[in-house]
């Protein structure tokens, strides 16, 4: 059981929610999850909730998540006070590869929404690793953009001026450029700003990140989400169809275990709903 | 007083506790073998395998109800050839007797399956799935007539010398035919029961969630239902009972092996809570101390001794011809 | 845009919303009366009754199960003489079309019921329940056998002029057979489903919970396999279906309308919210406000057009004859 | 929605909750009882659960309940803290009759274990009409005797003393006189102490009362529990057998509205699991 340090509201229904888990937060990479039972005895509802590692302290023995209350879990997930304990599986799954060592150049991470968690992380062991990263983080407006603030590069505060390392996009232009995520993305890769893409965020999204890759010929790695039932790839729910392979026979990848992370080319993302 | 004795008997198998993981929802042991020694358990069961491989459904394959999960996940799964070379021997040496769960489209492919594991080391029984669909029969699941069940009970029988347990579906007019067909077939043993026929629909979408519309209910929310079919097949055979259907505490199994279960599975339970088999053992084992009993054998059926004046013929390994019950409306 | 239509019609019946408190959850209207105007609801359904007055069967009557309510009442009433003369006049005054629920052991007591009915003022329809048993077939209830439901609606087709709903049990093989039985009898309706055959085992005394051993599963637990029985009745038959099971919020309703059901009844909901009720018509009301549909009828069955390529005759009032949709297994 | 101003453990697993509920403290009689809906919006468990008004006071709009932790339900409610909210259905069911006007002599409440909650408000009104009564108050130990300090007439503390308004009886003796209250119960009575008894808590207790007013002649009220699902009459499910009547024919009554008090001439007692 892990103790709940923190779990406040940060944004119009997104928390921020600290976690004790020692064995948590020595061994998530950026990329994997936590597969959290929802708290108390009740069986309903009545599976665990995937959550995205936003940032892992292993000196600390800390654990950061991110979320978003969409339905019933999570609005539980919202009532739960400091103090309280919660049941965490993980770090579960495959997390982002990081870009070859020798290579030159930046990289670009690519957020839609809450979809910025996982890259948090990401973007720290990139800068750690002496990889120059430009953030593009795009959301509908200003108040849904949450955890910017936590991404290491970009200070503690959200600058309305766009910075080469970190870029804000908003559909409503309440903040930074006005537009779509992805048409920042485009003028990154026309630039030959990026020698590799990590995206996380809505479908549509990942398909147009995935598209620009192709376009640009830059590999793009994506982080999906599927229901899950067992996080742990025995119960075969959480299927994403391949990209058809040599023999074209159809067949799945869990994204419990074989992702959630995955290079564009491994997933037929305009096969998902 | 010591620790209470555990064991029980399905067919050949000697199993350390009654407890084993349901098919499809524990892979083939890996997985949850990295979170505990699966060794712990009574059994294991497979998931369901083919001849050949099989892709499985498209998503969603998955969709939470009250208490409750449909899957239509569609019987993916690697096909023979690749769960004995790939799977079977490390499951050999896992120190647990491992059940192969099977599914064909007929009865000649039943057969092959059983006689191709006949040899295969460390599989300690076939669990035949009835509920997938006969194709010479409309695609109508095998389990939906006791006729059926009985056919390919009696010719896997034939196919193979291992244990042989039929996995019953609730999706049926009475399930103490078809637990009588497989006994009459000559299976060591029933399990009840597999899902029950469930669909949902996307109001935001406004259709139905599964792209085959139905899909398999499984869950806490059919655990009364399956109690019942348990204690109707109890009552209606002498071979013993596997109770499956929303276990996902040791209160809950002892609820089955109350009703007359000799054994039970631990399905979508295990996705709750990873280390939900090894609590239910350990919940048992608790349960019969408190109560001073020895032998867990003597739990199974109690409530029908309960139930009625007569409470059979003392076995413990059956109450076969129990009397059938009221009903309630 | 003007607020919805949510008028639907059952045989004679006009609705002013699909929503009705489903029988033996609703008592005769009574209690539920003073904490709401029930004139709000589409209809109320009353408690079974019988000729006799029976007491009903000994507690407990009543067992929790994961989302779900297992119930042995027994058909407690008054009986037909009592409920004409102290509920009926009451109800008629109630501006809610009212459907008596009734229960016989024999085909003949079914008659005698609806045909001392058709004169008591205010009784706007007769539902037929066929899940109490058959005394004439060893007791096994007229649903669980498709020629059973067909006799009892076919003789009380004959009995009453009023609008006939048959209410089906899920505990059958096939509620698609039983459907089309009631229909061929000259039903008007179909209401699907009454409670599933469940049963509970209390571990602390080692016996059933109930005298009866199996009692009725209710509640949100079963709402998929409901949901499941509406589509395959209202696919098999062209007259209406009221879909009931495990409806305690709009949500569910709209899951059971856009599935094919032209109507829903509340049970369990009721207890859990007294006013679950009129909360369901006010949110089916926005789901339609909210899409811009303006006639609740352009809802029943929508899910159904959208599953498959050919959405049929475009009939708001029933998808009759869909192609069957592919089994899950 | 009321909110719960207070809920504390006033005992092993026993607590004390207060609700504003201007409604219910308005118009709750003794013996009646709040239908509470569990906390959240899970479906698991189901129920409402049924609860005793043990103090209504309309001035303030408050109500107060005594509980104890036995299964999920109530674990919930052991969670809920001051400030959140509850959906309270009542006051439901009928109470107790209060004896008649004109008669003489005290009156006795018996009372066991939680069985105190009804009787605490029924002793203050029975106080306020000026009737005597003696209370007995048994439980199987000293911890275990909640909600004593509670009965008006004993003032805040709870005396070791016997007195002549409450006489507290534990099974193991850990305070006051040792034994059953039943026993108590029958010493009153021999002695004539009582015109009528009024009585609460488990149902051996209560059949024992039962035996007692019959063989003294002394007529007794008493409060039963059944599951329940409607709590209003409707469904028919928390039946208790009636006491045959004149034609014999099995009757059954409904604890939520017949009930939850019965003169012990109305049900079987004993026929009760
Ligand atoms: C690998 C992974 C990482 C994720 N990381 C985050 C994160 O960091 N922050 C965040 O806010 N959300 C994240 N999500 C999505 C999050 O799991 C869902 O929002 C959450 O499960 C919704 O639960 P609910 O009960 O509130 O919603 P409901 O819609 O009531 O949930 C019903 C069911 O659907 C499932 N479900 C609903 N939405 C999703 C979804 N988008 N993906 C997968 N299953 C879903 C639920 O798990 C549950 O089984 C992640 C999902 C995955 C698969
Ligand atoms: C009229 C009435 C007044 C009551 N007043 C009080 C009171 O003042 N204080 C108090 O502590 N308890 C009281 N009870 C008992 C209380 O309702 C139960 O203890 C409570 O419902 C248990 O819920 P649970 O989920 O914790 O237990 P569980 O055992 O998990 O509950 C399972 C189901 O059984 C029912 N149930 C369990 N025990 C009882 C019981 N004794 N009576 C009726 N139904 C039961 C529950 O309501 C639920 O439906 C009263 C019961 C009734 C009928
Ligand atoms: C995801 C999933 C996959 C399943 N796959 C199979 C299968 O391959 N073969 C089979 O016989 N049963 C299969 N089942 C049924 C389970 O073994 C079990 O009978 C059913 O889920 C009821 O038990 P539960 O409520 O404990 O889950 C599957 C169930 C689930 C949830
Ligand atoms: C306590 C109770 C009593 C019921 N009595 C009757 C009855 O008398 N006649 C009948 O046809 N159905 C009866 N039912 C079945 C309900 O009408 C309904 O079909 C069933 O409960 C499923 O719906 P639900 O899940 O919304 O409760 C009863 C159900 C309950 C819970
Ligand atoms: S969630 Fe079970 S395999 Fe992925
Ligand atoms: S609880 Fe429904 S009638 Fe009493």
């Amino acid at each position: 059981m892990a103790e709940v340090l923190e779990n406040c509201e940060i944004g119009p229904g997104c928390f921020r929610m600290r976690l004790a888990d020692a064995n948590v937060a020595r061994s998530a990479r950026p990329g994997q999850f936590v597969h959290v039972r929802l708290p108390g005895s009740s069986l309903d509802p009545l599976l665990r909730r995937p959550f995205s590692v936003c940032l892992a302290d292993p000196g600390e023995g800390t654990l950061l998540v991110l979320y978003q209350v969409v339905g019933r879990g999570t609005q539980m997930l919202a009532k739960i006070r400091p103090g309280d304990y919660l049941n965490v599986l993980g770090p579960l799954g495959r997390g982002f590869d990081m870009p070859p060592a020798d290579g030159k150049g930046d990289v670009a991470l690519v957020a839609g929404g809450l979809g910025i968690a996982p890259l948090i992380m990401l973007s720290r062991d990139l800068s750690r690793a002496g990889v120059g990263c430009s953030f593009l983080v795009g959301g509908r407006s200003q108040d849904l953009l949450v955890g910017v603030d936590l991404v290491p590069c970009a200070g503690a505060g959200l600058a309305a001026t766009p910075r080469r390392d970190l870029q804000v996009v908003t559909e409503d232009g309440s903040i930074g450029r006005q537009g779509l995520v992805t048409d920042a993305l485009d003028d990154l890769l026309r630039d030959g700003g990026a020698r590799c893409v990590y995206a996380c965020g809505p479908v549509g999204m990942l398909r147009e990140v995935g598209r620009l890759g192709e376009a640009h010929r830059v590999p793009v790695q994506v982080s999906l989400e599927e229901r899950m039932a067992c996080g742990l790839g025995a119960c075969l729910g959480c299927a994403v169809k391949a990209r058809p392979g040599r023999g074209g026979r159809e067949t799945y990848l869990r994204v419990c275990v074989d992702g959630p992370v995955f290079w564009a080319g491994e997933v037929d993302l305009d096969g998902i709903a | 007083m010591a620790s209470p004795d555990l064991s029980v008997t399905i067919g050949a198998i000697r199993m350390k506790n009654p407890v084993m993981a349901a098919s499809g929802t524990f892979g083939f042991g890996r997985e949850f073998g990295q979170l505990f020694d699966i060794s712990v358990l009574g059994a294991v069961v497979t998931k369901g395998i083919t001849l050949e491989p099989r892709a499985g459904n498209p998503p969603p394959r998955l969709w939470e109800t009250p208490c409750g999960l449909l899957n239509s996940v569609g019987l993916q799964n690697p096909g023979l050839e690749a769960f004995i070379s790939e799977e079977a021997p490390r499951l050999a040496g896992a120190g647990v007797p491992v059940i192969v769960n099977i599914s064909g489209d007929t009865v000649a492919e039943f057969c092959e399956l059983a006689s191709r594991l006949e040899d295969v080391a460390g599989v300690a029984a076939i669990e035949v799935n009835v509920s997938c669909p006969n194709i010479h029969a409309a695609g109508r699941p095998f389990a939906s007539d006791p006729g059926s069940v009985y056919s390919v009970t009696a010719a896997v029988r034939r196919a193979t010398t291992k244990t042989l347990i039929v996995k019953l579906s609730p999706n049926i007019a009475d399930i103490a035919d078809a637990a009588r067909a497989a006994e009459m077939g000559g299976s060591d043993a029933v399990s009840c029961v597999n899902t029950f026929l469930g669909m949902a629909v996307d109001t935001a979408r406004m259709r139905p969630v599964f792209a085959r519309v139905f899909a398999g209910l499984s869950g806490p929310a059919i655990r009364p239902l399956a109690l019942r079919a348990v204690w109707e097949a109890a009552s209606a055979v002498k071979i013993p009972v596997v109770g499956i259907g929303g276990i996902s505490s040791a209160a809950d199994a002892i609820e089955f092996l109350l009703a007359g279960a000799r054994a039970v599975a631990v399905g979508t339970g295990n996705f709750v809570s990873p280390t939900a088999c090894p609590e239910v053992v350990a919940g048992i084992g608790s349960y019969l101390e408190e109560r001073g009993i020895r032998f867990l054998r003597d739990l199974v059926g109690r409530a029908a001794a309960g139930a009625f004046a007569d409470p059979g013929d003392g076995n413990p390994h059956g109450h076969g011809n129990r009397e059938e019950p009221e009903r309630p409306w």
